[in-house]
């Protein structure tokens, strides 16, 4: 039966927690409201207010927290309410988090998963539509998830919550009731979706196209459109897992069709666009025909709240069209 | 230790209005102020509220009515030279301290005549003139932001405070901690407004903290704290304007809970579902206009004629500024590369070869 | 509110070892294993600073010379389960808790046989079979962890706390209050131990914060909050058995500021210019070793030859520990390349093809 | 008179405090100790405790409280004792600082500048050995600035103290008292360094090699290595700047050589050498003539204690004379 990406979460969190009493989730109005968005519903109600956990105003606990749960031998699932507040948990995910393991040489480690609610394009304004998932991507020891169907929603959260990694597990707010991305996915408790792997959305030869979360639906109309323009078959990777990134099948592909345009809804500088390029041009210099072009939001401190600020600053299908355009044509 | 204002404003009436040797008369002229600023905040935010039902502009709105006693006990005597550090709900600060009604309408439409140009969300508004910080939805970000301005009036040694307003959820941030336990150690000129109305979106004040009034939370820094009853418009300003002369006159910060409650939603599109509907009822009761209005009349302060005309003649100034805010244009999109430096990032885009900024 | 328990050693003695209804008598053996362990403590702690000067390993060492009193009396009798959450100068409470020496120089000398593998700089040092948080050197990070650490003994109902070690900076930090009020709010089976030594690097504790005593930061989070002499060991093991007796029974969390004083610098390359020298006389003069041996020789537990016997045994147990720490590998270079995550980076840098980590 | 890195920011402090009675200083240890490295040694005998304030221990005022004085017309100099301690002002740097020209429409703005030290190599471990300046070179409205000589850690720390916008001063504690770059520096309190562009320290025809910071003293000797070795001539520019990035010098020198080696000290997924990279096989691609190589650390946490360790983990010559080896070669 065909549900939300939103209704995936809540199916994945609810799935967990009656397998493994050890799940707990902690987090902003995950409990009585059910989630800002609606992602916790249901889930006090079922597990009660021990296991749902209304947490302070406070990020830096709520992962702290988080992490000395997980060393004790919890699977917490943390939420952030928007990555745009991540900011007063930096110092847990980044310092506590991603380095424990290294730090105390494999003898303590927290298996966690943090969800964070990230994108733009809701009108949202500077505050409530930013990515930042460069700064965890940046960050070895830290695994970065970004489902972009309903099915990778369900089965990656799942994964993610039995992963032995801190994983940030970041969720489009875009995504959450998109018609588009409704979907029939996997059933059954142990289904999980793999956390270390690009997957190939649409098969191609003239162009790579990589994009993930919401650009991906934008990514597939461009496809489609180029492809009955001038017959070009796009090739459209979902990267998936922002870090440790999948090196191996953008190479891959890259090394088929000889041309890679990436697109991001993050601001062009250092995105993970930045990344992808920086590997094809080291370790498949030899097999481009033409520039690598990156798709991507200007480079401006966040989204602004007005229309047509928001929609001069996000990528859209013509934008991605024109630069595929330009890569076919050179 | 805190201590508890908690006078009725009917008490108060009959106290001669609160003519005591500690507290100064208040002018009868005063009394009115506080009251038809209340309304006029009142009228401001039902009206925001309405054109936002009618999706006449976007985003989300984040008001406070029924707050509406502690901006305007807490701010109006404020001066231009003073900072306020507002947060998501403070928009009617910006009334307080005398903005231009089109500016504020303007910044609710996001238009390209709005002092943000279009950028910051609704409510979250400011107005450099006025030294209104313009706020991040980050909590407690305005506050800490403040310490700073309030440690320049200090070094310049002025008599400006800086009064810096959020809610009782702001009190759990590590940043507010950090903004409180400076202005303690550096005995800022500042007052920290801390709008306690038991709710941070969903989440209890009882799931927020264990003690019951933030205002002892002051005790760990250092300085006054007080708590007071926020829909008495009366207590709240005698409460601040002893905290902002201490703060004008060397005497350091100081934390004021004030103690009160929003009728709507976190959001317009919070239906709030997790309060009872007796706690809503018990606080609607508590009207603050409502209670002034009483004591007002007991005072032979108030008419329904000198309502009437308050509320028509800021209606109608309401209509003129909604007017043009309706038909200001929006930002061109281009602009959404103005403001990122003091240089010109656009020049960088257009004409690379030729970018070289001076400093 | 913050009490004071400021009872000086010699006046205990007269009082017949704190055998007061409130205080159960404390037996003989445990006054002379608060005096061994803390013994013990300072000659490890003199001999690691002495190999530093040597330069036999690299880094820098944070010493608690002075401090002992406090790290032993709340830590002597901790069990196994129970988690500390250290700070960079609490190397000691490894002693205390039992981890072999052997261990503790080969995390000083960052050798392959460390519990780090040669990661942390020395005196960060953990030990996960005995539930000591291995602590990144930011300020404040372990007590943020052992919220969680408790939070899971609650949910367990186990009787296992976490003590977490911090100093009086440590206090300042917006991570250490939003710890202190989740700890709150949460009523978690959890000791905070404030070691006031006076000062954070080269900052006064004047400079730090306005109040004077860092226990009554405990009022802001509704649990309480005690100042004992920080040098009395017998003062701060019964505060610290009450403190985690009512963890270990549901009662919450508890701050304990332990007043006392560092000897030496920040590091072993600070020359500490910023304090006067009768500072450190003073408290030099409180030694809190010195105090016990007066104390136990005025009950007739103290002799210079037991004194003699413990230095010399401990003595061989070092010299045996640090040759073993001196002979051990330093981790071969590409080790640096384990522990990144769950699955092996270095398969993954070493055949890309085959990489496909299991869940 | 030649002085040392660090006595040329202690200069350009006291002449910017000399000059401007606005300019003040706000950090831990600034005051009585003279800085944690001495890098405000003697300023508060001359310019007392109301401008060169100690400051509790929390990251997150110091740079809040600097960004208030800022708006309020004063010039603060923040500092922040090491980079692996910036987490807690993570959210006054990026949502604040970064920020607030762009909310306000212009109207307001925080012209301030965080002095930062960051570093590795000096045995300094994982906590006192980091970078981090990905976080903020990926945020627009932050300028990022790194000299690598003392003339340009004096002419550009004034420049930035100067600069009407958020300057992240990034010095890297190995260069404090490196003989190596010790020089006369330039006289005169207003003689000041530019802040927009990369400058080439060694002129070369065979390939461009980027860097900056201490690399910049490795990046040298490989070059001069080389040209022994095999009379290839090596262009070392110094990107001086990592925030808004000078493309044009890069992509000039590229489309001359032809070929493109990066060396940063950071891990390398998501440093700065990405965006270079990016940029060129972008921009520069019909310019290229080999596969862009970056020198980089392993993506491991942080740099590890043991010096076995550091070792492994460090970029060092060797690697960058091979790296140019093999695109020299390609
Ligand atoms: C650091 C941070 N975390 C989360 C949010 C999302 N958020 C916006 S308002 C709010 C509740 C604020 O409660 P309170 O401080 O009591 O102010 P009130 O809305 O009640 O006036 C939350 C959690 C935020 N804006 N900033
Ligand atoms: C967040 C953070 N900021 C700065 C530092 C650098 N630093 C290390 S120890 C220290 C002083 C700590 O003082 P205190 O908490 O009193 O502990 P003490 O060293 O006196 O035992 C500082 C500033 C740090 N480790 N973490
Ligand atoms: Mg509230
Ligand atoms: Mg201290």
């Amino acid at each position: 039966m065909s549900i939300t990406y939103l209704e995936a979460i809540n199916t994945a969190l609810r799935e967990e927690m009656d397998r493994d009493p050890n799940v707990f989730i902690l987090g902003e109005d995950v409990g009585v409201m059910g989630g800002a968005f609606g992602a916790t519903k249901g889930l006090i109600e079922r597990f009660g207010a021990d296991r749902v956990i209304d947490s302070p105003l406070a990020e830096g606990i709520i992962v702290s927290a988080s992490i000395g749960a997980a060393m004790a031998g919890m699977r917490p699932v943390a939420e952030i309410q928007f990555v745009d507040f991540i900011t007063p948990a930096m110092d847990a995910i980044t310092q506590q988090a991603a380095k424990l393991r290294y730090r105390s040489g494999g003898s303590q480690s927290c298996p966690l998963t943090i969800r964070i609610c990230y994108g733009g394009g809701t009108g949202g304004g500077l505050y409530h539509s930013q990515t930042n998932t460069t700064w965890f991507a940046h960050e070895p020891g830290l695994m970065v998830v970004a489902p972009a169907t309903a099915s990778d929603a369900k089965g990656m959260l799942k994964a993610s919550i039995r992963q032995d990694d801190p994983v940030l597990y970041f969720e489009h707010k875009k995504l959450y009731r998109l018609p588009a991305v409704k979907e029939d996915v996997p059933e059954g408790v142990d289904n999980l979706a793999d956390l270390f792997h690009c997957a190939i959305r649409r098969p191609g030869e003239d162009v790579t196209l990589v994009t993930y979360g919401y650009m991906l639906q934008l990514a597939l109309q461009a496809a489609e459109k180029v492809s009955e323009e001038n017959g070009a078959s796009v090739e459209v990777i979902d990267l998936r897992v922002l870090n440790p990134l999948d090196h191996e099948t953008i190479l891959e592909s890259v090394s088929r069709t000889g041309r890679l345009c990436i697109v991001q809804e993050d601001h062009r500088t250092l995105g993970i666009g930045s990344e992808i390029a920086a590997t094809v041009a080291e370790r498949a210099f030899d097999c481009l025909d033409a520039p690598i072009v990156r798709v991507a939001a200007p480079d401006v401190p966040a989204i602004p709240a007005a229309e047509t600020l928001e929609h001069f600053y996000m990528p859209n299908v013509d934008k991605i069209v024109d630069a595929l355009h330009r890569v076919l044509q050179y | 230790m805190a201590t508890k204002v908690n006078e009725r404003v009917a008490d108060a009436a009959s106290r001669k209005n609160h003519d005591t040797p500690d507290n100064p008369l208040i002018s009868s002229d005063k009394l009115k102020q506080l009251y038809s600023t209340m309304l006029r905040c009142r009228l401001l935010e039902e009206r925001a509220l309405n054109l936002k039902k009618q999706a006449r502009f976007k985003g989300h709105y984040y008001s406070a009515v029924g707050q509406e006693a502690v901006a305007v006990g807490a701010g109006i005597d404020l001066r231009p030279e003073d900072t306020v550090a507002p947060s998501h709900r403070d928009f009617i600060l910006n009334l307080i301290k005398g903005v231009p009604l089109t500016a504020m309408f303007s910044q609710l439409y996001g238009r390209s005549t709005s002092p943000d140009k279009g950028r910051s969300a609704p409510t979250h508004a400011g107005y450099a003139s006025l030294n209104i910080i313009t706020p991040a939805s980050t909590i407690a970000a305005q506050a800490c932001i403040g310490t700073g301005i309030a440690m320049v009036n200090q070094m310049k040694g002025n008599d400006n405070v800086v009064v810096a307003f959020h809610g009782e959820g702001a009190t759990s941030l590590g940043f507010w901690h950090e903004a409180m336990n400076f202005a303690g150690v550096r005995n800022l000129p500042m007052v920290f407004v801390c709008q306690n109305n038991l709710w941070a979106e969903s989440v209890s004040v009882k799931l927020q903290t264990k003690v019951e009034d933030m205002s002892i939370k002051a005790v760990a820094y250092g300085f006054p704290g007080i708590t007071v009853d926020g829909n008495d418009v009366i207590a709240v300003y005698r409460v601040a304007q002893e905290a902002i002369v201490r703060a004008r006159s060397g005497g350091g910060p100081t934390l004021i809970e004030a103690k009160t409650y929003r009728w709507y939603g976190h959001s317009e599109i919070d239906p709030a579902k997790y309060r009872a509907t007796e706690e809503l009822e018990d606080w609607k009761a508590k009207d603050p206009i409502a209670a002034m209005e009483r004591y007002l009349t007991g005072k032979k302060l108030f008419s329904a004629d000198w309502k009437q005309k308050i509320t028509s003649e800021f209606q109608k100034e309401l209509d003129a500024a909604i007017e043009i805010a309706e038909k200001a244009s929006p930002p061109e999109p281009i602009e959404a590369l103005d403001y990122v430096y003091s240089f010109d990032v656009r020049d960088r885009e257009l004409n690379r070869k030729t970018y070289s900024p001076q400093f």
